[in-house]
């Protein structure tokens, strides 16, 4: 199978990126109630079915090591769906174990590709919500890591000339 | 006379080998290393015969590839391309039924019967005892090792004749239940001829079998080596890099550098007039 | 569908909260995913077709110890199914902890029929003994194998063994043999004879005592090993040649009862364990065998009534 | 008298399994609850799911939970729940260049370009008992969170991604391009659904390790290090970062990313390469799931040990190394001793006594 | 457990006692003699995924009964001297059980396994079959003594079993060999089983 | 039986960067049947390296040698394989120098009986007439059952003399067999050699002494002096 980004293809009208994938990066972060809730939303409108129920699965991580060996590091628990919507399937698949989240990325993904994204007003609004409080959180880390940076106050040049550092380690 | 055993263009690669391998390696490039895979040629097209009742020597520095053919031959590894062919017909009869169809490349049979061709048609004796012996085992149960695999199983049989092969490698019957490590070196090499010899092999490998040794033992081992091959009239192919085993067992002799061979001859002729130039430095070497 | 899996249709569901699994922490039937038991299967066919012959294959973890028998058990799992009736032995006895622990291990997951009556299982995990009474055409023995190569006892490496069973080079372990009768005018080898199969592998018949050997020569039933750590599985089919390794002047013997006899049930003909009486401090013997002992005592009450 | 029958086995290991339960639940304190271990306990659970080759936080702490802290129980937990699991695929191929870190040091240069990141480490901690642990109070760790992101506030937020401080060494033409031994075998096989062959291509040399046991490796890799073997390590980069987890969604093809994984990653430099050709640096390389940086460096130091060309040492030696690395092995088969042996030691004393008898017999022949 | 679980456990068990004993025929179970290949299917169903390869060859249906299988059970498909199971359509391989994997030395398990898919016309040729059960011997580990073919599975040419004595001439190495008819009779030849035409 | 045409050696010493040596210029002469040839010349202008051109322990340059052989007929030495060249010098071919070139730490009589044994003849009583042999040449008999690499320059040459001779060959090559002899020893040795010669053993042979030179040989060679190459 040729691998390609998601983000490169099927661009959304708005932004450049779709729910779906948006939606797959802050989705750990959501509670359980609140993806129920964006479930019970889209189900109203009476055009999801289930295709497959989620069920939990494993995924086994493909790593290359520095010589470009690959080699598999271990699985990965994770949890799939498959929804359809008006007949579109989609699928969602999310690390651990979380059907509902599974679900609802299936319910987007379908909604997309059957080019109803006007369905995912909700959604889309809970995704904006989820990505500013993952942001800052994820700030607020990166910050304090940045704290654990080492400074060498002595080295008058921005950038470490390596070149000259060669012989050192020999 | 035909001979009894022909090996031809045996190649031994290690590495993934590429198509400049061969022209950038070899005696006349002064590497066995191609520059270009990295691959290492250990031995290539390398030719030649053993006829019955002789003594072959292959003489070169170490990684010259002369391990490498002897081994090759007694299928410790398999070789990158070349065929091998025993005639036993042409040699003295040995205590095997095993029979080998001149005309069959040993390299294609399968390993079980290239192992049985091993056990019962070659012996070979290495440089290292541990390579050759079990050390924590009997010197008799050393021997035992090759009959049994041989198919014998009879346990007093077996002991009588262990008992008679130390007796003629010289080595007392009445450590015969004792394991090797507690042999000295040269002692450690008797158990390994006697080994080699027990199921009357057509051909004998010797690999750097006194390499190693005080040179007072060397000398001995040397000396039961040359009377039993006289004895047996076993062919008999000796690796050494010493020109004076070379002198003193061998009637023809190849000269290894490379991988290849540079130059073959009687041995005297190698030793005396030596024609090659690698081969005139090793000789100047040792005068 | 997802590409590449084979799945079961499952009906497409209207309201997303019936699809919700209400029973995502259960187990499957018969413990392994379908998967597992397709490789084991597999690999089961191979063993058989090549009698004595380590197959490699991708041991799962099983939720009992490596070394307690996860070998037969992906074996037992693999094969079992509603039709079994199952039974389970540890040194000859239904009752020991490990084979308690493995039967209800495997009827929780299956469901399936216990037995203690050796004619009546269709399916016998065991370690360490084959039964007394003859196993039928009918009866598959699966064995727990702690170290499938024979050859381990001679050579610690794998890569090695591989190259003496792929020349069917034996002399390593016939010289241990040999080695052990120039030491001590005996072979020592108790249990985990080495045996040959099919005049080819050589092979290791799990620690069964010596006594159990001859009845893997040509017998009725299917054998299956299996060693979950060292993830290999073999097999004896059917009117199968199994010898054990023997010189002509030093003969395989088994474990010697000669006037001893089970003290339950009278057998003189049937394996004994030795048990030392806590008060007289006397040795006594009983059958290892319990489902062969009870019967037999079954019988013997029946007769002197 | 005279028979001991082994009945009521059942009952009694029922019995055993309530005493354990009770051991572990029975007291007064406040029952943990697996939240509290996923979050409190991280090392622990990374351990077991590194060990466990499983990367599931959640049932790692719960597994750790079952096993009463028990962490190579609690892997063994983990590794048999996954037995049970469908494999639903393989993740696209990953490269750690993606790798997000938390922490990234080096300890062949200096400084390093992105700098030297310390990051969540306790290696600078005095190891003192802190007996303020004891009471330890919400509020206060809260207004201590606080004033930290309020102290850092200023300072600029990491980069996603950082080079690699090996990548330098390679441009220079200071490192060897393959591992000299073993490493012409770049079959990608699978060690859970094929058994280990010797030589053992290099993909599963590493999935075995990336699985082992921690004290096991350590114990190898620092006998190669003290003097059993010729690995002089320097740590060229230990990162510890999340690694995205892509995986081709089933429906579209596309490859998503579908959540992040954290790993300790270890590439460790050894002095001059015993190859030939030009004198190099050779590269060892560790990779394991979640935080545990003694694994990984025990890994990439083992890594780089068995591609010595002929093995002197228990270290060197692959196969040595791969079949007693991974802890549920060896853990099982230590412990399927306390199984009964009597049938077998029964048949071993009927050879005893044969030959204690031949001896005393020949014994008497002789006086 | 599901139907169709079930029917694999039941149908392994048949393969695994025609494996046990060479020239015994069974019979699998839920076999719908309607369906098209419908014994190998249930086979297929049984053995394959995606972690082993397949190939059909023989006559014209093989790629028919090649997609079918593949449909079924996720298998790859390769060429037939790679693939783990060669299943042939009709009574005869037309030179590919020749090159069939037959292991390493090492790992003779990795020889392929073949299943001939009898056809129904094939296996009603009484009269040639009869004397062919006549003429072939079998033995070897799971048969008591001797045995003949059942003459219901003895739907191959005399010269095609040469050609599996050929194959299987360097033992360990060499194939294992199921036959299978539309209705689900099953008889196999393990590479063990020395066949002796007479 | 042996003629030798426009037979040249010259060594090339590649340890002296390709520096070329003449062994000896062009040389052609004939060998009847049963007759024995000396060579002769001053010293350096290769004789020996003639014999060892005929016994092929150095390769000829250029030019060739004929020779009639039992075992194969009319064949050219230069050319012949080199494992034919090992059963003439068995069987047909003897050569004695003035060094001990025989294996150490064997006793003198094995050595000396060594060819005998090599055709078949029983052990005992090859040593058996090994003995004799070396009785008649003044070797001690309490020396027989010592190592030859103890012994005087004089003993060890009649050692290899009696080695050469105690299986008569056809062809005999003798490179000064009687440089370090006493008068009596050497009477024996000239003895033994005219022996030989009415048994029918063709000789080509270098002795310092003149007059041993024209007591046995039927011919005389002289060397042609050295040509010079740049």
């Amino acid at each position: 199978m040729k691998y390609t980004d998601s983000e490169d293809r099927r661009k959304a009208p708005n932004g450049g990126k779709t729910i779906k994938s948006r939606l797959l990066r802050v989705i750990g972060s959501a509670d359980t109630g609140q993806v129920a809730a964006l479930l019970d939303g889209l189900w109203a409108s009476g055009r999801f079915v289930v295709q497959r129920a989620p069920r939990c699965g494993l995924i086994m991580c493909t790593v290359s090591d520095p010589f470009d060996t690959p080699f598999h590091l271990g699985e990965v628990l994770v949890s799939q769906a498959e929804v359809r919507c008006d007949g579109q399937p989609g699928c969602g698949v999310v690390c651990g174990d979380a059907p509902e989240q599974a679900l609802l990325l299936a319910a987007v993904e379908a909604a997309e590709l059957r080019g109803c994204a006007e369905m995912l007003a909700s959604v889309g609004d809970a995704v904006r919500r989820l990505e500013q409080t993952k942001q800052e959180h994820a700030a607020r880390l990166s910050r304090l890591a940045a704290a654990t940076r080492v400074r060498f106050d002595s080295m008058k040049k921005e950038r470490v000339d390596f070149d000259s550092l060669g012989e050192s380690c020999e | 006379m035909k001979p009894i055993l022909r090996v031809r263009e045996l190649t031994k690669r290690y590495g993934p080998g590429c198509p400049d391998c061969f022209d950038l390696t070899g005696a006349g490039q002064g590497t066995n290393q191609c520059p270009r895979c990295k691959s290492i040629l250990a031995c290539r097209q390398v030719s030649f015969d053993l006829f019955p009742n002789e003594v072959l020597g292959v003489v070169g520095e170490s990684g010259s590839g002369k391990s490498t053919v002897v081994r090759l031959l007694h299928f410790d590894f398999e070789p990158t391309a070349g065929r091998f062919y025993l005639d036993l017909k042409a040699g003295q009869q040995s205590g095997s039924a095993l029979a080998i169809d001149p005309d069959q490349d040993l390299f294609a049979l399968s390993a079980f019967h290239r192992r049985r061709i091993r056990n019962e048609r070659m012996g070979i004796v290495y440089q290292n005892a541990r390579m050759g012996l079990h050390l924590k085992v009997s010197a008799g149960g050393n021997i035992a090792e090759r009959l049994l695999m041989a198919g014998w199983r009879h346990v007093g049989r077996m002991q009588s004749r262990a008992a008679q092969l130390l007796e003629q490698t010289e080595v007392p019957v009445r450590r015969m239940n004792e394991p090797p490590r507690n042999f000295s070196g040269g002692m450690q090499q008797r158990v390994q001829i006697a080994k080699a010899l027990s199921t009357q092999p057509a051909v004998l490998l010797l690999d750097e079998v006194t390499t190693g040794l005080d040179v007072s033992v060397q000398a001995r081992v040397l000396d039961l080596i040359r009377s039993l091959q006289q004895e047996l009239g076993v062919a008999t192919i000796v690796v050494s890099h010493d020109l004076g085993v070379i002198r003193l067992l061998t009637s023809r002799t190849i000269v290894m550098r490379h991988g290849c061979i540079v130059e073959a001859g009687l041995s005297d002729q190698i030793l005396e007039d030596p024609q090659h130039p690698y081969t005139q430095l090793l000789v100047n070497s040792v005068l | 569908m997802t590409p590449g899996l084979p799945s079961e249709a499952t009906p497409p569901v209207a309201d997303w909260r019936d699809a919700m699994p209400s029973n995502r922490h259960r187990y499957s039937y018969a413990f392994l995913d379908e998967g597992a038991k397709r490789e084991i299967r597999r690999k089961m066919l191979k063993a058989v077709a090549i009698p004595g012959c380590q197959v490699g294959f991708g041991s799962r973890e099983m939720p009992i110890a490596r070394g307690w028998g996860t070998g037969g058990l992906q074996l037992t799992l693999a094969l079992i199914g509603p039709d079994d009736v199952l039974k389970v032995i540890d040194q000859g006895a239904d009752d020991s902890v490990n084979a308690v622990n493995i039967k209800k291990f495997v009827q929780r997951v299956t469901d399936v029929p216990l037995t203690t009556d050796t004619a009546a299982a269709t399916l016998i995990q065991t370690r360490h003994r084959i039964p007394e009474s003859p196993l039928g055409p009918h009866q598959l023995l699966v064995f727990q194998v702690p170290i499938p190569e024979p050859l381990r006892l001679v050579e610690p490496s794998e890569r090695k063994t591989r190259r003496m069973h792929a020349e069917a080079d034996y002399s390593r372990m016939w010289l241990y043999l040999y080695e052990d009768i120039v030491k001590f005018n005996e072979i020592t080898v108790g249990a985990r004879y080495p045996v040959i199969v099919n005049r080819r592998y050589l092979m290791d018949p799990s620690p069964i005592p010596r006594w159990d050997v001859p009845k893997l020569n040509r017998g009725e039933a299917l054998f299956l090993f299996c060693a979950g750590r060292e993830k290999r599985i073999y097999a004896v089919p059917p009117h199968t040649e199994v010898t054990p390794l023997s010189f002509e002047d030093f003969a395989f013997r088994v474990e010697d009862f000669h006037g001893r006899r089970c003290e339950r049930c009278g057998a003189g003909h049937s394996f004994l364990d030795e048990v030392v009486d806590d008060e007289s401090g006397r040795r006594t013997y009983s059958c290892s065998d319990t489902a062969f002992c009870d019967q037999r005592s079954r019988q013997n009450r029946q007769g002197s009534r | 008298m005279g028979y001991v029958a082994v009945k009521g086995g059942a009952a009694a290991i029922e019995n055993a399994e309530q005493f354990s339960m009770i051991r572990r639940a029975g007291g007064a304190s406040e029952l943990l609850k697996p939240d509290q271990i996923r979050e409190q306990l991280h090392f622990a659970v990374d351990r077991v799911m590194s060990e466990g080759s499983l990367y599931a936080p959640e049932l790692a702490a719960l597994a750790f939970k079952q096993s009463a802290g028990d962490t190579l129980e609690a892997a063994f937990i983990l590794r048999s729940y996954r037995t049970t699991l469908p494999r639903l695929g393989y993740g696209a191929p990953m490269n750690t260049d993606d790798m997000r870190p938390i922490r990234r040091i080096s300890a062949a240069f200096k400084d390093i370009p992105g700098g030297q990141l310390l990051g969540p480490t306790p290696d600078y901690t005095l190891r003192l008992l802190d007996f303020d642990l004891q009471d330890e109070s919400p509020d206060h760790t809260r207004r201590m969170m606080a004033r930290l992101f309020k102290d850092t506030e200023s300072i600029d937020p990491l980069p996603e991604r950082f080079p690699k401080v090996v990548d330098m060494l390679r441009r220079e033409g200071l490192l060897v391009p393959r591992p000299s031994a073993g490493g012409n075998d770049d079959r990608l096989v699978d060690i859970t659904r094929q058994a280990l062959t010797f030589p053992a291509p290099r993909s599963a040399q590493l999935q075995t390790l990336a699985r082992g046991e921690t004290g096991g490796m350590l114990a190898l890799a620092y006998s190669n290090m003290r003097g059993y073997g010729s690995v002089h390590p320097v740590i060229g980069e230990l990162r510890v970062g999340y690694l995205p987890l892509r995986y081709p969604n089933p429906v579209t093809g596309e490859v998503e990313t579908v959540g992040d994984m954290l790993v300790t990653e270890a590439e460790v430099i050894s002095r001059i390469g015993e190859t030939d050709g030009p004198a190099r640096f050779s590269l060892g390389y560790g990779l394991c799931f979640g935080h545990n940086e003694t694994k990984a460096i025990a890994m990439a130091v083992l890594d780089r040990a068995v591609a010595t060309g002929e093995p002197a040492t228990p270290s060197e030696d692959q196969e040595f190394v791969l079949t007693h690395v991974d802890g549920i092995e060896s853990m099982g088969f230590c412990n399927h001793y306390k199984l009964p042996h009597y049938v077998t030691f029964q048949s071993e004393l009927d050879r005893l006594r044969n030959i204690q008898a031949g001896q005393s017999k020949r014994e008497e022949i002789r006086s | 457990m599901g139907l169709l679980q079930r029917n694999c456990q039941k149908n392994y068990r048949i393969l695994l006692d025609a494996m046990s004993r060479p020239g015994r025929v069974a019979r699998l179970t839920g076999i719908a003699e309607e369906t098209p290949f419908a014994s190998a299917l249930a086979m297929g169903r049984c053995l394959l995924d995606h972690e082993v390869s397949l190939c059909a060859i023989g006559n014209d249906s093989a790629p028919a009964l090649q997609s079918a299988l593949v449909q079924a059970t996720g298998a790859a498909t390769g060429p037939s001297e790679r693939a783990d199971f060669l299943f042939i359509v009709g009574d005869r391989g037309n030179g590919a059980v020749e090159h069939a994997k037959r292991g390493r030395p090492e790992s003779p398990e990795e020889g392929a396994t073949l299943v001939y898919c009898l056809e129904d016309e094939g296996t009603k040729r009484a009269p040639a079959s009869v004397s062919q059960r006549l003429r072939i011997r079998l033995s070897g580990p799971g048969i008591a003594g001797t045995a003949g073919i059942m003459p219901e599975m003895a739907g191959i040419p005399q010269t095609e079993y040469e050609i599996l004595m050929n194959v299987n001439a360097d033992y360990p190495l060499g194939v294992d060999t199921f036959f299978v008819r539309p209705d689900g009779g099953v008889m196999a030849l393990p590479r063990s089983t020395r066949i002796q035409v007479r | 039986m042996l003629t030798v045409e426009n037979l040249e050696k010259r060594f090339v010493s590649h340890v002296l960067d390709g520096k070329q040596i003449v062994g000896f210029s062009p040389i052609s002469f004939t060998v009847p049947n049963g007759t024995a040839m000396g060579l002769s010349g001053p010293s350096g202008y290769g004789k020996s390296s003639v014999l060892k051109c005929i016994y092929r322990t150095y390769l000829a340059s250029s030019g060739r040698i004929t020779y009639d052989s039992e075992a194969f007929g009319r064949i050219h030495l230069t050319e012949l394989p080199e494992n034919q060249i090992l059963a003439l010098r068995r069987r047909e071919m003897g050569y004695v120098t003035q060094f001990l070139s025989v294996l150490p730490r064997v006793p003198v009589l094995d050595v000396v009986a060594e060819p005998l044994v090599h055709a078949g003849v029983d052990r005992s009583e090859a040593r058996r007439a090994a003995g004799a042999l070396l009785q008649r040449l003044r070797i001690d008999a309490r020396l027989h059952d010592t190592y030859p690499a103890t012994f005087s320059g004089g003993e060890k040459q009649r050692v290899n003399l009696a080695r050469a001779v105690i299986r008569p060959p056809r062809l005999l090559l003798l490179d000064e067999p009687t440089a370090s002899l006493d008068a009596a020893a050497m009477r024996v040795v000239l003895e033994l050699l005219v022996e030989m010669k009415q048994k029918g053993t063709t000789m080509i042979a270098i002795f310092h002494d003149r007059s041993i030179m024209d007591r046995l040989m039927d011919d005389i060679y002289n060397m042609p002096e050295k040509e010079t190459h740049s």
